[in-house]
């Protein structure tokens, strides 16, 4: 049951020239959100540009009490929309519809959770670190990005107590390459009766890399997929990702409804 | 305030209709907004079989607009009939089954399963989808093949018929006039334009199936006229859509020659519209002084303004 | 890097042409911009005489796009010559005359006046303006029309011959070919799309001629699509247009098939877009390894994506 | 030859809940503009509102050496672009095209300038009041308004030494009834031998009645109307007014070209 809200920004803060955080007032909507969860946003009045855009919740804003109040986007300058969000002023409504969409399942102890991101991949792993973290899940990210000026809330993450791997493109902070090579290092590793799950949201690529090096490993992996969504609801068929079937063909499910997180194992990658 | 609207031998408790093919199968908002304060839900488009559609990108945005080749990805009439008629009908939806095919025996069979089911208000006859190859819009784009379609379906259905039109011809007119000797209780249009984006840094097209169909306010002026245009060629209810996302975009269709209207993209934008839609025709009519929106259907005053033309 | 585009005996400086309508008589922007730097000038529509043209509103904005019925206004051809080719031939503009007629016989005798005139550089044949009631579109819905109206002008003139198409009809690219049947040069596409828009609180017509003609952005992917299907049907070559407003717009229509296109309603919005525009298509250019904007045209590459189609 | 610039706005001042005043830094056009001329600006990112839309080139800004900074426009909220230009922010950019048009004839002593408005007709005459009282011109402005909420910078022409005539149609200020009403008495009480030039902005209905009741007491009056303008610069013919010809017919011009500023007297009103 998503609602539709105007939410106030409350708050926007940039993180470079392309990334920041916006903070809006939505109580309604960070009180039922779930990790992996996400909103659709109308950043133009008008009809150009005319569709909303999907973003994940990145965090669950509360107030003194504890109390749900808004959330966060972390946002990417890419094109039109996210232009308006990123130049967005406090005081500035925005149609925010949520939440939406499958989310993550949040293991328990035993378990480590291992967290895949790739840049703006990061934005629903705040969320879920938290709720990793509240159940006292040993919990990793492994985080990369291009350069180490785009590598964001890695206090934020450590704070909760989450460990980090890093990689940048550049070499600039972590290890240089892609996020991939120390996950399957780390997998290979990692004695195969302790319980991991991984989770990942990035890149196409990197996801079906993450997916395949699970697989490898046998180990249980969630992927956070990212379609063009026409509506976020189960409107329009648009935002479809192709599935294995057990006959060996390919059905395509709404990313919308049946994920945006879903089996890394189940689809059916290029 | 009188808002029904009577076609054929169905009542629509407004003229607010969900567009198919963007309103999934209706169930999909169910829990979000009652479909049963909806003047309709049409469905997603229907064939005799389950397909998969295209593959993505699917979509694309455009100026005010946005282009889709979905393919009729669907579940078939069968599993539709049994897995989402009974919530339908449970929410008190008025369903209007959005029918396909590639051959008129299937758009026959469809329509005989449906009329076969309890529950279904109408039949809309998908004659005009300019994405998939076979089928569709090969009758939708000539007079004697939608005749014959809608003909067809005639004989084994006495469920109210709408055959939906398809924009991408020179005179829509004539299509209406084709649809109405056939038998037809209304017809809708439009269904979507033919159209195409690339882009440009890979000089390949945006969505898979290279061309689409355009909706959205882009395309509602042109949309408007066609509705004024086949208002003035026939006489059965127009169901008339494209690019409607505000009262007075549904008022203007009405205006025009609509009975009823359906809304596609504006619901992707907004899945609450329907209240503010019917909250700004109750406005206007309040304020126009009218008790009955059947009074408003083809009120266009269109004697054109030539007094200080001197062409 | 290479801009030039030639049609017939014609050359372009760059493929960028002031479309028909939207730039006056070109010399209103003489002071603002330099003309020589466009590709072309397509001048408003002439007819033999002078014409006063609909009465205001002549425009309405619709989303993303905008209706007009102006009714060719206009000065006619002889006043045209006389007035305004001495100032576009000192300021080195290449233009294009719009020719418009209600007869064949005024399409043939406009024609040959500019033939006899020093300095025209082309003729855009006119035979799809939706807005007035007479000629124009008559012959641009019809294949014989068109195929006789061209074939009759380019018997009295040796002018490069660009009819323009109406985007109003069921299948542009066999109007296409019976242009370049009857010795077309080029065919120019689209004109603007017949729609309407009503003012609800009056319930009449937004502009005094009920029905206009809607061009900019809103158009541009049923425009895109028009061209890529006319570039599989002539050999001619193709001026694209139709929403024009940024770099990528352009060069989308030059990758769908065309070799020159024109800018409208983008114009209005922003005079110097010219340079603007040429600015992204150099920059386009020369990070994609092109020396000469020739060797895009036509470089669609329209393979449907069906990888993972399984309809 | 206009200029376009990527205006920076400067201040908005709120003047009621439908009208502003907005101030733009545009230096070039501020040089350049004669009182009556207009910009063409666009309010909106985006293909929605597509066209700029025509406003009047209220007050011209200079510095404190009096060189010219920029320029305020008076707006009048009725439709997207308006209401974009009313709630435009400080630091925003907004791109506006100008001059552009035919200003008003600015007359010299010793003939009277009579300047007659209706609602946010005002926008012209501020700049022509002080075009007219540099010159010092005895300067009358007729001001007509639906209340007295809707009189706007009545100081402004009193501190320029500019008469006053006030009516409002609920009778909250002035006079009860519409402006013509005074605009007649005092044309046909002045002296037929004294200079009167009689300006006019606002509503059709207004202008109409001005330009007959100048006509009746034979005084030269130019009114500035208002079309809508797709281009504002001689592109489209959109914003043509019919004028009166020598045989009686009438002949469509292009207000943007030859006005917005054109003589009355040769205008075929309905
Ligand atoms: C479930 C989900 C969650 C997302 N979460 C975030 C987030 O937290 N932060 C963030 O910055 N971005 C997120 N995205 C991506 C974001 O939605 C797109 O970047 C955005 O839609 C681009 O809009 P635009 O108008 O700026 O650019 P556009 O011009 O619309 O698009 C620019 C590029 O992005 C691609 N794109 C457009 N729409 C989408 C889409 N819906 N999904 C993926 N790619 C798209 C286009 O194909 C194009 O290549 C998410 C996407 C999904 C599906
Ligand atoms: C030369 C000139 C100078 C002007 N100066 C000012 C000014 O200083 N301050 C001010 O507030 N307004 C001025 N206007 C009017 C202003 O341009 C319109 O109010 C504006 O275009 C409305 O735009 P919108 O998007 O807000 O509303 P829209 O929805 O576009 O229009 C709302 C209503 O205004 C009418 N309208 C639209 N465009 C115009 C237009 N160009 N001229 C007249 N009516 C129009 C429409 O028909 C409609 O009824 C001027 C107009 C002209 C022609
Ligand atoms: C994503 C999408 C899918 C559509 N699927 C169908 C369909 O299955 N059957 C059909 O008749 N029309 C279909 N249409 C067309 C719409 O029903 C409608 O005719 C068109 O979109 C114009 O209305 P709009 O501008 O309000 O969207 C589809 C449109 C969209 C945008
Ligand atoms: C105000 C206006 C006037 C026009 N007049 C003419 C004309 O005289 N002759 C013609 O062939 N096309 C005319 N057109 C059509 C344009 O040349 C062009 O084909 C169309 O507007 C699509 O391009 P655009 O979207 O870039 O405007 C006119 C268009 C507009 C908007
Ligand atoms: S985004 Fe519309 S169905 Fe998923
Ligand atoms: S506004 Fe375009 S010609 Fe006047």
């Amino acid at each position: 049951m998503p609602v539709d809200v105007s939410a106030e920004v409350i708050a926007n803060t940039p993180l470079s020239g392309h990334y920041n955080v916006l903070a809006l007032a939505a109580p309604a909507i960070a009180a039922a959100a779930a990790p992996g969860q996400f909103v659709m946003v109308k950043a133009s009045r008008g009809h150009d540009p005319l569709l909303r855009r999907p973003f994940s919740v990145f965090e669950v804003l509360r107030d003194r009490r504890g109390l749900p109040l808004g959330i966060s986007l972390l946002n990417k300058r890419v094109g039109p929309s996210t232009s308006r969000v990123y130049s967005a002023k406090a005081g500035e409504t925005i149609a925010c519809l949520g939440p939406l969409g499958r989310p993550f399942t949040v293991v328990e102890p035993p378990a480590d959770a291992w967290m895949v991101a790739g840049g703006v991949g990061l934005a629903p792993f705040a969320a879920l670190a938290e709720a990793l973290r509240a159940r006292e899940v040993r919990t990793t990210l492994f985080y990369g990005a291009r350069r180490s000026e785009e590598l964001f809330y890695l206090d934020f993450f450590r704070n909760l107590g989450v460990a980090l791997e890093i990689t940048t493109e550049d070499g600039s902070a972590g290890e240089q390459g892609r996020i991939v090579r120390p996950l399957e290092r780390r997998l290979a590793a990692r004695d195969p009766d302790d319980e991991v799950m991984v989770y990942a949201c990035g890149p196409e690529g990197m996801l079906a890399a993450t997916a395949r090096a699970a697989r490898t490993y046998d180990r249980p992996c969630e992927v956070s997929v990212e379609r063009i969504m026409g509506c976020g609801m189960g409107g329009c068929y648009s935002c479809v990702v192709p599935m294995r079937t057990r006959s060996g063909g390919v059905h395509h499910v709404r990313s919308c409804l049946a994920g945006p997180v879903l089996r890394g194992d189940d689809i059916s990658w290029e | 305030m009188d808002f029904s609207v009577h076609i054929g031998s169905l009542t629509l408790k407004n003229p607010l209709i969900a567009a198919s093919g963007c309103f999934g199968y209706g169930v999909e908002y169910a829990d979000t907004i009652d479909l049963s304060t909806l003047g309709g839900v049409a469905v997603k488009g229907l064939f005799l079989s389950e397909r998969e559609g295209h593959a993505a990108p699917r979509i694309v945005e455009t100026p005010a607009g946005m282009l889709n080749a979905i393919g009729l990805q669907g579940i078939g009439v069968r599993r539709f009939v049994d897995e989402h008629m009974p919530e339908l009908r449970a929410r008190r939806a008025t369903v209007i089954v959005n029918v396909c095919g590639t051959t008129i025996d299937e758009y026959v069979e469809v329509s005989r399963i449906l009329s076969d089911t309890e529950g279904v208000g109408a039949i809309e006859l998908n004659i005009s989808c300019p994405n998939i190859k076979e089928g569709g819009i090969q009758f939708g784009c000539s007079l004697t093949g939608t005749f014959d379609v809608v003909n067809a379906v005639r004989h084994v259905t006495t469920l109210p018929l709408f055959p939906k039109l398809t924009p991408n011809v020179t005179d829509v007119a004539s299509f209406a006039r084709a649809a109405e000797d056939a038998g037809a209780d209304a017809v809708s249009l439009v269904n979507t334009f033919l159209a195409m984006v690339i882009d440009v840094e890979t000089r390949r097209p945006s969505i898979s199936n290279v061309v689409g169909g355009l909706s959205g306010p882009a395309i509602r002026p042109i949309a408007v006229r066609m509705v004024h245009e086949c208002r003035q060629a026939v006489k059965i209810p127009i169901i008339g859509m494209g690019g409607i996302a505000e009262a007075r975009d549904a008022l203007e269709f009405i205006i025009a020659g609509a009975s009823a209207v359906q809304v596609g993209t504006a619901n992707f934008v907004d899945p609450f519209i329907w209240a503010k839609l019917l909250d700004g025709m109750t406005d206007y009519m309040r304020r126009h002084g009218l008790s009955s929106i059947g009074d408003l259907v083809g009120t266009l005053d269109a004697a054109a303004r030539e007094a200080g033309s001197h062409a």
